[in-house]
This record gives C-alpha cells, structure tokens and sequence, in this order.
C-alpha cells in the first residue's frame, strides 16, 4: 500500500479510536480545522466533536486535563501542535504526568499519550523550530517516541496507548509528506528497541551512524553515498529515546569501532552527548576514536533559508564526521 | 461567639459528626506540629488548623464515587475523605505502610480507593487534573462529581484561568473550592490580586460561585450540598469561595512577618471547632460528657495512628526504582519492571555510578 | 455601506492619511502574498487583510516614544509604527538589510528606533512583555505608554490572565488591544471562551474596558485616543476589544474548512478600507483623482520596497552565531563574540561536528 | 569576616541595588514575607515595596514582565522561589528571554537575571526536589551559573548584572546555611572559568573530580579522603554551566587522565554527559578509563529520608566511583 507519514498517523489514530471507546484525541484545531498539520483531518466527521475535541489555547490545561482524563480511567491522545508550544504544559508534564506514579506509590499510574510535531527545516524562526525530544529524555517517567519511518508512524501509536505510563511522540514536521510504500497489515510495533536499519559490510573502513526523527532520511543517504567512497555504515534508529537502547549501539559499536551520532538538538546537552557517553562508558576498550557528533548549531534557529541550513545538519556534515571518523581525512 | 449563621435546629447527632470530623482533624495536626519538632516528620508541613470547617463541610457532600484534589495543606482532606490518620501519618514517617508507601509526604497524600488524587505541591498545578477527572466522568457517562480545592493564591495562577475556562466551556461536572485565607505564604490577597472578589472573578467564566462563611461548617455543608447537587445533574461547575483564615504560620519555616499578631487573634475568635461546639452547648445539645468522650475518642484514634506510623517498617531501598514506571509482567523489555537507572550496569566500563 | 458611526465632520485630510495607512497595509499584504507564491517569501505567513483598521486607529494615538508589542500576525503594526516596507520586505526575503537581518521573518519583525519589541509567535507570549515595558517606564518616571496587540485566541491562554492581573495590580500603563476577529485559527471564539464577552472579561481585572468596531477606523482612534489619555494620565491599564474579522486564511496552509464563505463575504461588506473611503467619497471629501492618486503612491511605495528586498545581500553565514549572545569587546573570555557552539574546536578529538 | 552563603547572596543584593538604581529584586514573597529562604531578608526595609517587589503567584507572568523590564532598560533580579516553579516559565525563558537578541538581527538583548533554588535532601519530595540548571544548560542564548563557594555568592551576581544577556542564578538549598570566612573585600568574581579548587599530588594515583553546586562539599570531602587513600585528586568547580569551560577540564585530565563527574541530576541527558562526552572528544587519547559519572539516579525524589539518600549522590558513591576510574577495585 503506497501512503505517507501523515496518512500512516492518521490511520494510527482511527484505528486506535475504534479498537478502543477509552480513546480520544484532544488539542488545539484537531477537529474543525482537521489539524494544524493535517494529521486528523477527517476524523471529526468519523468520531464526532466529543472524540474529536478541539481545545482552547491553553496548553497547559489541557494537557493537565488529558492527564486527568487519563486517571479517571480514559486513554487521551493530547496533540500539541508543536514542541515550541509544549513549554507552556511543562509543569504537567514534568511535575504531574511523570510523577504522580511515584509519588502516589503505584497508586496511579497515567496512560496519557501526547503527541508533538518537532523540529525545523521549514524557515519557521526561532520561536517555531526547537527540537526538544532528546531534552525531554532527561525526564525518568516518561517514555519517548521519536517514530521516523512509516512502519514506525502506523505502528507506535497502539503500542503507546497500551503502555500504562505517560508516552510523548515527536513527530518531525519534515517528515509528514513522506511517501513510500507500508504493509497492507502494518500495525503496532514494539517500543523497546532501536532498530538496525542497515549494516555496513564490505573489508574497507566500518562505522556506525546513529540517529533517529527527522534526520533519518538524511544518514541513509549519507550511508549509500559512504558505501561509495568504501565506507561500511551501520545506521542505527533510535526510535525510542527513553529508555534508550543502549544495547543496539554498544553491539554494533563493538563491531564498527568508530560512531557518529547525528541529532538536529543544540550539540551542549544534548541527547548525543548521552549516547556518546554511554559509548565511552560501556564499549571505552572498542572504541578506537572519538565519538562525533553533528548536531544543530547551538544558536537560536534562524529564518532565512541559507541561514537555516548552517545552522541544521546536512548530508555533508554527516560525512565529514563520518571520514573523520574512520581517519580517512575530512 | 455565637456567630454562626442560624441554619434551623441543627440535627444533633449530625451536628456532633461534624464537631468530630473537624476535631480529628485539629488533633491530628496538633500532633504532626509535635512530631514535626521531634524531627519525626520532616520536609514541608503545612498545617490547615483554623479550616477545618471547609473539607469538613465540603466532604459531607459528597459521594464515595466522587473524586477530590487537593493541595499541599491536604492532611485534612484526605483524613475526612477516608484516609486513615494511621496510613497519613506513616506516610510523613517514610514508612511502607503509609498511604503512598514513604514516597510521597506531608504534600503528597494519595489514595485510590476513596478516589483522593493528592496532594499536589505545584500551586494550582491540581486545577487542570481535576477538569482531566470531571472530563472522564463525562466521557464515561458516570454522574459523578471531583471537587478541587485550592488556595486563594492559585488564583492568579494562569493554570487557574485555563482550568476555569475548559470546565466552563465544556460544562464539566467539577466542584471548585477556593479557601480563602486570605494569605499565600506572606502575600496578602490584595496584593496578588488586582479584583479580590474571587467568587465575581469565577463569574467572568459564565461560573455559578458564590462566598461562604469558611467558619461556619454548617454553612460549608449546605452550600457544598447545593453546589454538588447542582453539578452532579449536569449543570456545569461551580465555584465556591471559602472564607477562612489559617490560625499557624503557613508552614513550619515561617517567622510571620506579614501580619499582625492582633489579626490572627481575632479570627480565632471565630474557630470553627470552638464555634459550633458553643453553639451547640448553647442549644442544650452538647453535654459535657459527651463532648469529653468525643475528645477521648479522638485522642484515642491520634495516638493509635502515631503508633502505627512508629511501628511502621521503611520501605526497603531496594524498592526505590519501583514506580518510575508501571510494574509489568517480566517480559525483559527495558520499559518494565520500574527500571530507574537504564544500562548501567550493562556496559563494559563498569559505569554504574 | 455607510456604516461607520457619525464621529462628527471629519477632518478630510486627517482621513485621507487614515486611509492611506490602511492601504499601505494592504497593498504591503497583497504583494506579500504574491511572493509567497513565488516562493521568494517561505515560513508562516499571516495576514492582517481587513483588520487594517486596527492598527492604523490605534498607532495614531500613540507617540514616538511609546511600545508597541504585537503578535505573528504583524507586518501592518511594524508599517504603521514606522519600519519601512523595504526593510518589512527585506526581512522576508531573509536578507541582511532586512530588520532582523534575516533572523526573523515574517513572525519576528522588531525595530529598536520605534520600540517596536516584535512580532511574537508565541499566542500570549508577549504580553507579560509588555507588562514590564511598563513597569519600566512606571520605576523610570517616564510617562510613555506600552500597546500590546493580540488575538481573542490569546485570552484563553494563563499568560494573559497573569499579565492581566499584574498590569492591574500595580496599575501599568499598558494598552491592551485585543483584536477579536472570531477565530484562532480554526477555532471559533465560542469554542474558546466560555465568556465570549471579552471586554466583560477584562471588567473581571479592575480593567477599564470597551469594545469598539474594529471596521472603524475613526472608532478605533477615537477609543484607542481615550484610552491613551487615560493610560499616559496614570490610571492603569486600559483594554479595548477590537471587532474585526480576517478576510483571508489564517495563514498560506490554511484551507478554511472552519468558516463559511457566506460569512466572509459578509464581513468583506465592512471591509474598513472601503467603509472609510465611501464615507469620504459621500461627503465630497475624496475626489476621485485624489484617491487615483493615494494609489499610485502606495503602490509605488510598495514596488520600491520589493526592489529594495529583491537587491537585498544574504546576511553572511559566517554571521550566523552572532547575536545569541551580545557582541563585546574582545576581551578572549569564552562568553564573547557570539560564540554558537562552544569549545567544538578546542578538543584534540577534532570534533567540530 | 564570618559569613554564610544565605547572607553572602543577600550582600550581593543589597550592594546591587545600592550601586545601581536600575536593579531591582521581584519575586513571590521577596518583600514582606523576607524570601522564601530568607535570602531578601530585611531588604524591603532598605529598599521599599518598588524594589523589592512581591508578586502573586505567575511565574511565567512575572518573569515575562522581568524579561520586559530588562528591554525598558531596567536591571531585574527575578526570583523565582524554586527551580521546580520555573516550569511554568519556561516559554518565557526559552522562547524569549534566550532568543529575542537573535531573532531581532541582534537589536534587543535582555539584561535579566533570573535566580532560584535548585537541588534536593530535604525530603521535600518529587515536586520540590529537582535538580535541574544541566538541563537548563542545553540553551543556547543563556548563562547558567551555580554558585557553589561563599566567595561566588558573594560575587557572581554583580558580574550576572553587567552581563548583556539573561543569565540564570541557582543556588542549592543545602548550601545557604554553610559558613565560613570571607575577605571583607570580597567582591565581584568572574564566571567565565571553571575553578581548579584543588591539585591533587603525590606519585600514586590521579584523577580528576568534576562538579558545581551542592555536590561541591561532598566532592571536596571525598577528595579529602581519597588522598588518605593515596589517590590525587583534583577538584573542578564548574562555577558555569554554559558556557561550559571545557579547557579547564580537559587541561586537568590531560595530566590524570582518568575523570569522574559529579552531578545531582538526573543522569541521563544530565550535563555529566556532556561533560563524559567532551573529555572523550578533546582529551580521547589522554583517557586511560572510562569517564565515570555519580547522578542521581532516576526516579522522582522520594519524601522518605532513607530513600532519598539513596537516590542522590553521596561521599561513598563518589569514592567508589573515584576508586573504580583509577582501576583500584570497587
Ligand atoms: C507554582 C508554585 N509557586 C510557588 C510555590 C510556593 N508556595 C507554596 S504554598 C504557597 C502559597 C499558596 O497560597 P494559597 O494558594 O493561598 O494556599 P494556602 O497556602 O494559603 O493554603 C507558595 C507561594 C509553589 N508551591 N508552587
Ligand atoms: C502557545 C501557542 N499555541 C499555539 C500556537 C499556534 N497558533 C498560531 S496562531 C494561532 C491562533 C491564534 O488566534 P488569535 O489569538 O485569535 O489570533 P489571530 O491569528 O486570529 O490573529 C495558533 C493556535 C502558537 N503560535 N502558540
Ligand atoms: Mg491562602
Ligand atoms: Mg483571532
């Protein structure tokens, strides 16, 4: 079946609203508008305005409410419309969402899925374009999902609503009008662990590229062209970045020597300098260089187009790190 | 002192209900403030000693299947909602036998089975809970009403806005109790809030509100039982502002600077306990055996608690990264089994810092 | 279609100026819009088309030395407060001469000269901005006034009920100017707001508030005139709700599921360029050649402008880390020149990702 | 002159608002009530309700006016009573304060400077007990400092206000109470470099302690002990969390070559990853063992004394960690 990342969701969200009546989307013009990335468009007229429930701005009630509605036995869907926006619920999400099972002693637990577009790459400006997943990893309590591939945008969905703890999901704007093609019978998918998209082979240098979200499609393409030039790459995709899988990058780390992660956050703090840690922790002995990184530049995102693209990742950052790496120059 | 508002004959034995619900209440926390100095309690407490009248009143009205939210000054309301003075106090303890197994503390009561969901320290951070709660019960069909307590203070919080404005906007059956004692920590009322007619502010939400007499239980209860009929047959939230006072200092670090020795005196002219008791005696309903047997009963129930918080066990630390998230079955899947500090221990390094 | 409210004979040249604002407004969106779809312009990109009155009514209330903080939705408050359209232009085309440089867009136009503090593309975020412009000037002693533009949407929002309340509570010069025109981008105002009565809402402040045909220029002026006065004089904030509707999409992605067109049309009947232009023509005040003559040289403003972008340079890249932090004097510590991404060449790792 | 943190803090207020009209100190309960921790005490007196101004409880409403008073051309000192409230304002924080200067093509920068409490060990439990000024630190456009010596809070804060650009204060509320002696000239202090507290000597083993904040007295304790061991060890103060002061770090373990990171944060995505990260990329050759990292570990700080204890970083983690790094066992 040939779709894209946004038809994937968006059937995700239907599929979840009809297997279970506890399901419910709620945010800012989810329902007339049809979404502001046009993810649940549609599903108004499917599932009506009380399932389909469009807020007022107030991101920090109504994500308050979703966890609320969560403990009082339903299974909301809250979409913020951008992470940019999801500062205002932090209280919430932080003070709340991840910890009221602790504090409450197991008492309550909160099955509260809430989902974000994230990221930049679309000359937004500052205020718009903040790829914050890997800074909300931080938070032990939460589980985050950062789905890149179709399969991913179909299947994590169902898994999340089945999880009993708060689930965040980030979906990166720029991949929504992905298209490729996705099994008839796609479904949930598991939400433990990373995924091996690619092993590099050949007798040339090996590396491990590790990545995940929007910059997915941007290491594959880096891998093919490596693969030119000699070069056998692992791509790791993360696809959940807490709990992190540390075992999938240390297996293939101790098999490639040489790591570059690859992470649109600003570089200091970053959830790349908590997989290279971890590599440096857990495979110090394998590891025959540095690890690189190659993340965002660390200033506020800017709107004008040649400034922008500076400022992100790019297929030639990766490389050159990747070269770098495996001392072949750069 | 006989200031309460003439509500009828009161019913004595109710009246006598209520007289011990409040005492339970004030006896417990005389005792937290002891064990407080005693270093047995430790952290924040913060005391409700003076309002006791408002969780009394309130809690009367509603259901079991009701749900309440509280705050940090939550001792009372979780004890009136039936959690045991035993599970609360070995819970300020640290004790695995407290109401949320050590984790919680004074500020973060909780129980499941009589619904009570907190104990929340984040002021106003319960607000939008509550709307979440109401909007369930909604959802699910079940006539079924959560009342939100929280201070004047939160007022001016913009989670109190945007909490009063989607139970209004969507009509959902909440009950808001505003306990206006006119104190956040030091800041006077006045002086957090440019209207301090906090009953007319929830009417610019299209909300029914009105003011009560926070010292008058009587008083408390009917207009809680008014209000929670009201909400539970569908007429949206409403909002009750309780006047009441805190006769303690707002929690066990506070020198009272803010305010003069001769107000708080006065107010606890009007404490709640004293006045129905002297209302009561008045009418010839109280007689003095039997007011020293309900005082007996109650410092039987404190003391019983306080031993039972003493001979609580600690919850072992081998128990401390349970709960971060929800036990599972063991399927070895990293998410399960309240994993707290990922991968540490699986790496070569010996990382496990 | 003479609508407008019988402000006594208006001064002809006064209206003249008045209509030329609001054009230039339009014909700066118009062409906006255009290069859009050229794709010389990319981001978001909202326009104001039919709410041009508000603006122009109330930037003419207001002096050189005043505030003025608006929202994403802001091209015609930086043109009529003063930013040329060239540099307007310049800014989405993302050049350097732009008045951002580039940085910002569409959404983050700022001009230090006119105290124009942006373009926000936070809803509410730049209101509490605009309370403490005020209370700077307030601890200063200056008697400026801070205007602070945001939609309906916004009110719904916490940050407008703090900023609210704090403006109030220390009586700040800020002009609120709530520009009502019925939808946040989907959402219609009754879905938003369970008290759609805006100005009543502010009542709920101790806010001094009215509601005023934002179609209006002449309304607008007059109120925004009194509500200045009033500010500058020292009586606290002040709040007008601006009555107006947004002839076109929220924004360039917005396909209008939400509205009928019946609707639009019928406020289009108001369209306050129009209105004011047709009252002129009636009362003889606006020959036709003059009016001929008004629209050249708005379009030629207009077309210098998109020359002036089009010529722009790029901001250089190497530009691009300065301005996260404050350019200084070379002193070699590690906070200075702009420094984006610290240290990454430092390391003997060779790490600069 | 004998003094403590709390009134080294509150002499550096109070010698602000003297020097210079412009500052001025606005926080919940600041006035009347004389500071949550009693820092601002008596400073209503001296200064009066205008500058020493008492908000009601709104966050993200008073930090946003802070943010406002510095473009008006104000100095504000904003309190902000704990780090576990700042949640609340965070959009004004990130969304504004740390990008206004970019997204304005460098036309207006915001002179504020914000402080609050941090840290936890005083049972107050998950909703007051965060530690997070290394999470804060991933933001480009502010200065994260943490005083952790009487002679930086005394001095940091007039240093804070010349600076151009918001700039984050936060002090552990273990350390108010620490006293000690202070010059009686003591006065403003850079925050551009982390200090080098302590060398560590003799010919036995090396390695370097890296920490900030309320872990410093418990690091310098270790220290003092590891040296019984016969093990050096030098003692980093990071003072600053952004910018960090990598040279300093890396100067240091360029001799010992072996590192450990001190950190009450949470550990993953904690700062102790970035600092783990860059001592591998600027000092890999130099590293003779995995750098070793003591977090908290990760669960919502639990009330019960025994449990938090537990949870936070203490004198015999930091030792065994210290003993583990400098391979003696552990
Ligand atoms: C968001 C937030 N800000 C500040 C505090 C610190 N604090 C705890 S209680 C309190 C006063 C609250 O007053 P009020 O709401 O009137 O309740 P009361 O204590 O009088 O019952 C403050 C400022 C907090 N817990 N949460
Ligand atoms: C905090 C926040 N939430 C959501 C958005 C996305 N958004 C941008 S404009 C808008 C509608 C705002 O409506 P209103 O305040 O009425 O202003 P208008 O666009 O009508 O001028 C929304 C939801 C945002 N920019 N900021
Ligand atoms: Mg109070
Ligand atoms: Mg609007």
């Amino acid at each position: 079946m040939k779709t894209t990342y946004r038809e994937a969701m968006r059937a995700a969200l239907r599929d979840a609203m009809q297997r279970d009546d506890r399901v419910f989307l709620m945010g800012e013009d989810v329902g007339r508008y049809g979404g502001s990335f046009a993810v649940s468009l549609g599903l108004l007229e499917e599932f009506g305005p009380d399932r389909i429930r469009d807020t007022p701005l107030s991101e920090s009630g109504f994500v308050g409410a979703g966890i609320g509605a969560a403990l009082g036995g339903m299974r909301p869907v809250v979409e913020i419309m951008t992470v940019n926006f999801s500062l205002l619920a932090l209280d919430q999400i932080i003070n709340n969402a991840a910890t009221l099972l602790h504090m409450s002693g197991g008492q309550f637990n909160v099955p509260i899925v809430i989902r974000m577009t994230t990221g930049a790459g679309r000359q937004l400006g500052a205020q718009h374009s903040h790829s914050l997943e890997g800074w909300y990893a931080h938070i032990p309590g939460l589980r985050i999902l950062a789905p890149a591939t179709l399969r991913d945008a179909r299947g994590m969905l169902w898994t999340a609503l089945q999880d009993p703890d708060p689930v965040l999901i980030f979906e990166h704007g720029s991949l929504y009008n992905v298209a490729g093609e996705l099994d008839d019978g796609a479904g949930a998918v598991d939400i433990d662990k990373a995924a091996l998209l690619r092993q590099g082979d050949g007798d040339g240098d090996r590396l491990t590229l590790i990545t995940y979200g929007g910059t997915l499609p941007m290491v594959l393409d880096a891998a093919d062209q490596l693969a030119g030039e000699g070069i056998g790459a692992d791509v790791i995709d993360l696809r959940t970045l807490r709990p992190l899988d540390s075992h999938t990058i240390v297996d293939s780390v101790a098999r490639t020597h040489r790591a570059v992660v690859v992470d649109e956050g600003w570089r200091s703090g970053s959830i790349s300098a908590e997989i290279a840690a971890r590599i440096c922790e857990q495979a110090f002995f394998d590891l025959d260089a540095p690890v690189e990184r190659v993340c965002s530049l660390e200033v506020p995102v800017p709107y004008a187009k040649h400034l922008e693209e500076a400022a992100l990742p790019s297929v030639e950052r990766v490389m050159a790190a990747a070269r770098r790496a495996v001392g072949a120059g750069g | 002192m006989t200031t309460l508002k003439n509500h009828g004959v009161p019913d004595a034995e109710h009246a006598v209900h209520l007289l011990r619900q409040m005492l339970r209440v004030r006896r417990l926390e005389e005792k937290c403030i002891e064990l407080y100095s005693e270093a047995k309690i430790r952290g924040f407490l913060h005391v409700y000693i003076g309002e006791e009248a408002v969780a009394a009143g309130v809690m009367e009205a509603l259901a079991p299947e009701d749900a309440v939210v509280a705050t940090y000054r939550e001792h009372g309301h979780a004890l009136l909602r039936g959690v045991s003075a035993g599970a609360i106090l070995a819970e300020m303890y640290g004790r695995a036998e407290g109401c949320c197994r050590g984790r919680g503390g004074s500020m973060h009561l909780f129980d499941a089975e009589t619904r009570f969901y907190g104990g929340n320290a984040i002021v106003a951070g319960g607000l939008p809970l509550a709307v979440g709660l109401a909007l369930a019960d909604r959802m699910a069909g079940r006539q079924q009403v959560t009342a939100c307590f929280f201070g004047e203070g939160a007022v001016a919080e913009g989670e109190f806005h945007e909490s009063m404005n989607l139970a209004a906007l969507w009509q959902l059956p909440v009950l808001f109790c505003c306990e206006n004692n006119l104190y956040a920590m030091g800041t006077a009322l006045g002086r957090s809030e440019s209207q301090t007619d906090i009953a007319l502010k929830a009417a610019g939400y299209e909300i029914s509100a009105w003011a009560v007499d926070g010292m008058d239980v009587l008083a408390v209860e009917e207009a809680a039982r008014r209000a929670v009929d009201a909400v539970r047959s569908g007429s949206g939230p409403h909002f009750l502002e309780l006047r009441t006072y805190r006769f303690r200092a707002h929690s066990m670090f506070d020198p009272e600077l803010y305010r003069e020795k001769s107000e708080v005196v006065q107010w606890m002219e009007r404490d709640p306990i004293s006045l129905l008791q002297g209302a009561m005696q008045a009418a010839g309903k109280l007689p003095e055996e039997q007011w020293a047997a309900l005082q007996a009963d109650v410092d039987a129930e404190i003391s019983t608690a306080v031993g039972f918080a003493e001979n609580g066990t600690p919850e072992p630390v081998s128990e401390l990264s349970r709960f971060v998230y929800s036990d599972r079955p063991d399927d070895g899947s990293a998410g399960g089994g309240g994993t707290a500090e990922w991968d540490t221990t699986a790496g070569k390094g010996g990382a496990a810092g």
